[in-house]
């Protein structure tokens, strides 16, 4: 290991010059020859019994090839059931590819038209007659709990999918006990990802060879080998995904995908190349969706501001099944570990129930329930602070753990290994200039502006260890791999488990192994994505791809140093441990002469072995894998502060600044940590002030479309300043940890706590989210 | 209508003539994608929010899924791989990418384009400014922060010039 | 998302279009720019048999004075009316309101006379057409006739416009030293539908309004004219008091309806707030 | 979304009654219906267009009349797919008839609908605002028919 050891922090992304020029290829961009499209029959019900299905119209299009039924399939792919057995009793069930007996939700794929093109195949899709009796739906999660309630799975006679409880200390006697007990409800609207490039499978089945070729657009591509070649009955080996670029994941591209798995089926039902590409109106009712709780917490605290004892309780919804194959339990999961990860506490209470309905699933999206938490723990925190008239940033420093305290356990069961939470929020106060915000605001007033300024302290899971997923039985891996391979002109090829979708993992990655072995980052070449080609990995998900695919990179590149070394010292008969390499080129440390290079010991291995020692075989491949087993999750705590504004006449919210300083632990390349940060705080806003998945009473998405469902757009977004502190984490050499979640975790909080700051003066709060114009009018009784 | 409609285009793509023949009801984002074979421009949603389609018709940018093919006939189309080989744009890329101002890069040929005729429209280049003309272009990964440096940076050179 | 089959025809003259709609071979729609067309087409919410394409046009396009009125041709894209110094100098509103009109590479596409033509009860010129008096030229094969634009919005999506029917052109009054006017609408994110909005075109003489148009829209299935507002106004010394009696006669002029996007109530206090602003603004 | 109307007819409540119950009669006073014809006694079948707008969808509709009490009530449901077969419209319908004093008939309607699929996303604001507007005409058509004929 080179020593100091520095990384070119100011490397721009290689990779993205591609996508400036237009040159990424995405899944949409491929064809291959003889490829028909598949377009998708999708229930216009949320829940209903197929009484019959009718294809014959359908059939009977010109350039149709097929129409394809649940009963067709079932012979070629089997159900599958998502379960976690080391999280409590799950109740789930079977999921099928197409569904033979009933339709579960508004927009479940029911039968596939393929034909020559997209257009032809929709033509004909409106031809499938399905006969529907329609079924009582279960919409609302509380209406879901109700014992008259029409059950989502009659077979597990209850709708409750999973519940936990975690009680720890003394909760009612430090309530009894606190100065001031404070009672709040929290809302949190269902939403989804909206990745720009939508969904898509490619599959390619060759009945010689029993061999099957997907282009997938996933973040986890061994994962989704795993599994489709489990529920197709082929040899993994069998079976080849290859992920394309990916226009955005944000997790919603981790799952198993009824639509995609059934493209995989009908691709080897009829012995053609096929392609599923979502359109827009599809991915709203068929990409998971994420958030929809319902949280009653409660907050002791005394005068001085120390926080006694925390209580909370989570009702979220699934949708129809548990989402495969990590569940959709990790949501409240999360939310009852991680309300009060932030804070030194000793008494703490928290149940959380998820249940089903028939709505789209849920699932793991950017966050995954620690931005619920998160706005639960800030608003308690606010909320406290106003009942004992403390300063919010002051009421935080008194209750967040001493920077010297670590590492600690946290109420809820944590491990906090080594975090920053006082120094980083002392650094945001200076960012902002928190003093002049307090005095600006405190001015407007005065000449009716409400401006107001939210802050939020929060801890953010990164890249688990196996204990998480594969401890429960999933196929899961928490792993990544790194091969390299030295080519015989000297340069490197990387192959790595890891995926991106715009991250920029591939740079981080150039970097560890550039800084590590000693060679210009323009001579290695990442592949990714291809299970064919790269070593076994988990993928992107989690923020892992920097803490875990870097640390095996950098374990890869340093095995991969040594190895040069040796058979440099080998040819030119010097000790290794006295030679270097640098930029390509290899030095002896005590003379500060170039040895040789890597060229030349590429071109020795791989054609020269003649002028090797007789009995010295290199090998210059080196695969490494790592996986975090130390703690359930390596921590990172970000502080963000947001200055805003709120219209009282119209209700409208102005953002005028978000300052974020985090810690990532170390920081590999600032430019992508900034702009995961920025990503992820603008995705937060979308939470904060527009998404919301808007259904009625029958289960239908009224706003599944682009003109309707808001999401963040360049005009109202603010400037994001960032800024960091490093606390590199123990458990790896590299010591990163994840950046790309803390921002959406921490801003909903934080915007949150900012618009009832404006609103202090009217005595008045809001805490559903989103924060719609019309709920701050009606919170302020300008409507009724 | 059992038959499908089928019209001739004549259409200047990047300078050059593309005579093709193609279903009535072909968007032009189809036909340059899957007749042309240029996948740069992207389609993210089909109904004229999202911006990855963004092209230029007759100089101006449009929305090639709002636009069927039939309605470029006789016109000129410019797509990021023509202002990529042109090098007109060249200044803006290279800013991108030292901004990090591109991710997913889904919506950054559409993005491009957008700010280049932002570039080219004479507006003032405040950030304001540059955050008006960008809406209607969604990018999902960055904050859009970055994307507005790189803007900034470049009308900034062209103010100084 | 791709359309059904259409037929397409590429028209080559406005009588060429007169004589098909005359005869229609079962659905026709009009394309001009298609921005709200097509994402109709796409969704297949709307499946003509045949399209005729009125782009090549050029005699439905420009923008001049002529006998004391602006005329905007049918297939002047908004980013013309944008960029028009005749509209900035004639008919201000226009100018102060298209940049409201969705974004860039819309604006650079869509044309008057589809956005007036579909009628579309959030949008913004319709409105203007109404707050300025708009008169619309429309021909078909029996004749041309002009219809004011106070006229011609009808009901949700509903004009005057038959099927047979092409839309020329739209005239607006030319605007002298005393107009004044002004835009206002709800919309969360820029360039987006309005929710509620109100456009106003009045006439200021030695601080007394000689004339006040107020126009609402996205409250109601059409734009509305709210002439009991406009009375409270006109010739009248302008209080505190006058206002909010102004204020309050918008629920008579105006019944508001709630729509997906926004509820009665806000839709009304928003109607107020911005009647409010709007006279302050203007009366200075 | 729940429609009301409530408007009187020049004429008895049994002539009101043989014109609804008449689909030949009815037919014509429909917006945009296109046939309707009788199954069974309790059963039609109808064609019906609606255009919004940019919107145009064509529905087959069954309408099943779930009970009926001379010349009173009218208890029916109405279901059916849209042309293109993406959407579904159901709608649960009351008619009441009532005698006033002067001969003439109060007739209240109401009309409980949803769509689903396709035109229940986008198109559903702009459909039920005509919804309304579809119930008004009607039961201006429908008072115009019988006063005339009667």
């Amino acid at each position: 290991m080179p020593d100091p050891f520095v990384i070119d922090p100011g490397l721009a992304r290689l990779s993205a010059r591609k996508f400036v020029q237009g040159r990424g290829r995405y899944l949409d961009d491929i064809t291959l020859t003889g490829m028909l499209h598949v377009c998708f029959v999708r229930s216009p019900y949320a829940h209903a019994k197929i009484a019959g299905i009718d294809t014959s119209a359908a059939r009977e299009v010109g350039g149709v090839s097929h129409v394809i039924t649940g009963r067709d399939l079932a012979p070629v792919c089997r159900p599958w059931t998502a379960q976690l057995t080391n999280l409590g009793e799950m109740k789930t069930a079977p999921q099928s590819a197409l569904p033979v007996e009933t339709v579960k939700w508004q927009g479940e794929p029911v039968a596939a038209v393929v034909a020559s093109s997209r257009a032809v195949a929709e033509d004909a899709a409106e031809l499938v007659e399905v006969d529907y009796e329609e079924l009582p739906a279960v919409v609302d999660p509380e209406a879901a709990l109700k014992p008259d309630a029409p059950l989502v799975h009659p077979d597990l006679g209850t709708n409750v999918a999973w519940s936990i409880n975690i009680d720890t200390g003394e909760v009612d006697a430090a309530l009894a006990g606190s100065d001031v007990v404070i009672e709040k409800t929290f809302s949190v609207d269902r939403q989804t990802g909206v990745t720009l490039e939508p969904r898509g499978a490619i599959a390619d089945y060759d009945p010689a060879k029993c061999y099957l070729t997907i282009h997938l657009t996933s973040q986890v591509p061994h994962i989704q080998r795993y599994i489709y070649a489990r529920q197709l009955g082929l040899n993994e080996a069998n079976v080849r995904i290859i992920c394309p670029d990916i226009g955005g994941g944000f997790g919603l591209k981790l799952h198993v995908y009824s639509d995609e798995i059934a493209t995989a089926a009908i691709s080897m039902l009829i012995r053609r190349p096929v392609k599923f590409t979502a359109d827009r109106l599809e991915s709203f009712v068929s990409d998971i969706h994420a958030r929809g709780h319902r949280v009653s917490a409660r907050i002791g605290v005394n005068n001085d501001g120390k926080i006694q004892a925390l209580e909370v309780n989570d009702l979220a919804g699934a949708g129809p099944f548990l989402i495969h194959p990590r569940t959709s339990v990790i949501e409240p999961l999360l939310v009852a570990i991680c309300t009060p990860l932030a804070y030194d506490l000793k008494h703490y209470r928290a149940g959380a129930s998820l249940v089903y309905q028939n709505k789209v699933s849920t699932g793991q999206y950017r966050g995954v329930g620690m931005p619920v938490a998160s706005l639960v723990a800030e608003g308690l925190v606010d909320a406290a602070a106003r009942a004992t008239g403390l300063d919010k940033a002051e009421i935080r420093k008194r209750n967040l753990f001493r920077d010297d305290a670590y590492p600690v356990t946290g109420i809820s069961g944590e491990y906090l290994e080594c975090l920053s939470q006082q120094a980083s929020l002392d650094k945001l106060l200076k960012m902002m200039d928190y003093g002049r915000l307090q005095e600006e605001r405190d001015a407007g007033r005065d000449k009716g502006i409400y401006k107001g300024i939210g802050l939020a302290t929060v801890v953010e899971g990164t890249s688990p260890s196996p204990a998480l997923y594969a401890a429960g039985g999933a196929p899961i891996s928490s792993r990544d791999a790194c091969t390299l391979r030295l080519e015989a002109g000297g340069n490197i090829s990387c192959a790595t488990g890891l995926t991106d979708q715009g991250q920029g993992g591939e740079a981080v990655v150039t970097q560890v192994i550039a800084d590590v072995i000693g060679i210009p980052s323009n001579e290695i070449n990442i592949v990714m994505g291809d299970t064919a080609t790269t070593p076994f990995g988990g993928g992107t998900w989690a923020s892992r791809s920097t803490a875990i695919a870097g640390e095996a990179c950098l374990l890869a590149a340093t095995e991969m140093r040594e190895k040069i070394l040796e058979v440099a010292a080998a040819i030119h008969e010097q000790p290794a441990d006295i030679l270097t390499i640098r930029a390509g080129e290899i030095f002896n440390l005590e003379t500060n002469e170039k040895v040789s290079s890597l060229a030349e010991i590429g071109k020795t291995v791989h054609f020269n072995t003649h002028t090797l020692p007789a009995e010295f075989e290199p090998e210059l491949i080196v695969t490494r894998h790592y996986s975090q087993r130390e703690q359930l999750m390596v921590y990172a705590n970000c502080a963000l502060g947001v200055s805003l504004e709120v219209d009282v006449n119209t209700g409208l919210v102005t953002l005028h600044k978000i300052w974020a300083v985090d810690d990532c632990g170390r920081i590999i390349n600032e430019k992508l940590v900034v702009e995961q940060m920025r990503g992820s705080i603008v995705q937060g806003i979308g939470s904060s002030l527009y998404e919301e998945c808007i259904y009625d009473e029958t289960g239908q998405l009224l706003n599944g479309n682009m003109f309707e469902y808001l999401l963040p757009m360049a005009g109202e977004m603010p400037d994001i300043e960032c800024d960091h502190i490093e606390t590199p984490t123990k458990a790896t050499q590299l010591g990163a940890k994840g950046c790309g979640e803390a921002g959406i975790i921490a801003v909903c909080g934080a915007i949150m706590n900012g618009i009832n700051d404006a609103l202090e003066p009217f005595g008045v709060e809001v805490s559903s989210q989103p924060f719609t114009p019309e709920k701050i009018l009606r919170a302020l009784g300008k409507i009724v | 209508m059992d038959k499908e409609p089928r019209i001739s285009i004549s259409v200047t793509v990047n300078g050059a003539l593309v005579e093709a023949e193609a279903p009535a009801r072909e968007s032009l984002a189809d036909f340059l994608r899957h007749r042309v074979g240029l996948t740069g421009t992207h389609v993210g949603c089909e109904q004229g929010i999202c911006g990855a389609c963004t092209v230029r018709f007759d100089g101006r940018i449009a929305r090639s899924c709002l636009t069927l093919a039939a309605q470029a006939h006789g016109h000129s189309i410019e797509t990021i791989e023509g202002v990529t080989d042109s090098g007109e744009i060249a200044d803006l890329q290279e800013a991108f990418l030292r901004h990090n101002a591109a991710q997913c890069g889904f919506c950054t040929p559409g993005m491009l384009i957008t700010a280049a005729e932002f570039l080219n429209s004479g507006e003032t280049a405040r950030r304001e400014s540059i955050r008006q003309f960008l809406s209607g272009n969604y990018c999902r990964c960055t904050g859009y922060h970055a994307i507005v440096d790189a803007i900034a940076e470049i009308a900034g050179k062209k103010a100084d010039a | 998302m791709k359309p059904a089959k259409f037929n397409y025809v590429r028209a080559g003259s406005v009588d060429q279009v007169l004589d098909l709609l005359e005869q229609p071979a079962g659905f026709v729609k009009i394309l001009a720019g298609g921005q709200s067309l097509n994402p109709t087409l796409n969704m297949r919410l709307s499946a003509p048999d045949m399209l005729i394409d009125i782009n090549d046009l050029d005699e439905l396009r420009g923008i001049r004075v002529e006998e004391d009125r602006l005329h905007v041709g049918a297939l002047t894209r908004h980013a013309e009316l944008e960029r028009s110094e005749l509209v900035a100098g004639h008919a201000p509103l226009l100018t102060k309101a298209i940049q409201h009109v969705a974004h860039a590479a819309v604006r650079n596409r869509g044309t008057i006379g589809g956005n007036v033509s579909l009628a579309d009860p959030a949008s913004e010129l319709p409105a203007c057409c109404v707050a300025l008096d708009a008169s619309i030229t429309i021909r078909n094969k029996q004749g041309t006739r002009v219809v004011r634009a106070r006229d011609y919005f009808k009901d949700l999506y509903e004009t005057d416009l038959q099927e047979n029917d092409l839309m020329i052109s739209i005239s607006f009054p030319l605007a002298g030293d005393t107009t004044v006017c002004a835009f206002r609408e709800f919309v969360r994110r820029r360039g987006d539908f309005a929710s509620t909005g109100l456009v106003v075109n009045a006439e200021l003489v030695d601080g007394v309004f000689t004339s006040f148009s107020p126009v609402f829209f996205a409250v109601a299935n059409t734009p509305v004219l709210a002439a009991g507002v406009a009375q409270l106004l006109v010739n009248r010394t302008i209080t505190g008091e006058v206002v909010e009696q102004a204020v309050a006669a918008v629920d008579h002029d105006v019944e508001i309806t709630g729509d997906s996007n926004m509820s009665e109530e806000m839709k009304r206090h928003l109607a107020g707030h911005y009647l409010r602003e709007v006279i302050g603004e203007l009366y200075g | 979304m729940k429609v009301e109307k409530i408007f009187t007819v020049q004429a008895s409540p049994q002539t009101v009654w043989d014109f609804a119950k008449d689909p030949v009669r009815m037919a014509p006073c429909i917006p945009g219906c296109k046939e309707i014809s009788v199954v069974d006694e309790t059963r039609y079948k109808a064609r019906v267009a609606v255009k919004v707008g940019p919107i145009s969808a064509k529905f087959n509709l069954d309408l099943e009349i779930i009970e009926e009490t001379p010349p009173v009530e009218i208890i029916s449901r109405t279901r059916g797919e849209e042309g293109t077969r993406a959407s579904i419209l159901t709608a649960n319908n009351i008619v009441r008839l009532t005698a006033n004093d002067d001969g003439s008939t109060g007739v209240y309607c109401s009309s409980e609908s949803s769509i689903t699929g396709r035109l229940g996303k986008y198109g559903a604001g702009m459909m039920m605002k005509k919804a309304d507007a579809i119930w008004e005409k009607l039961a201006e058509n429908v008072s115009r028919a019988i006063e005339e004929t009667s």
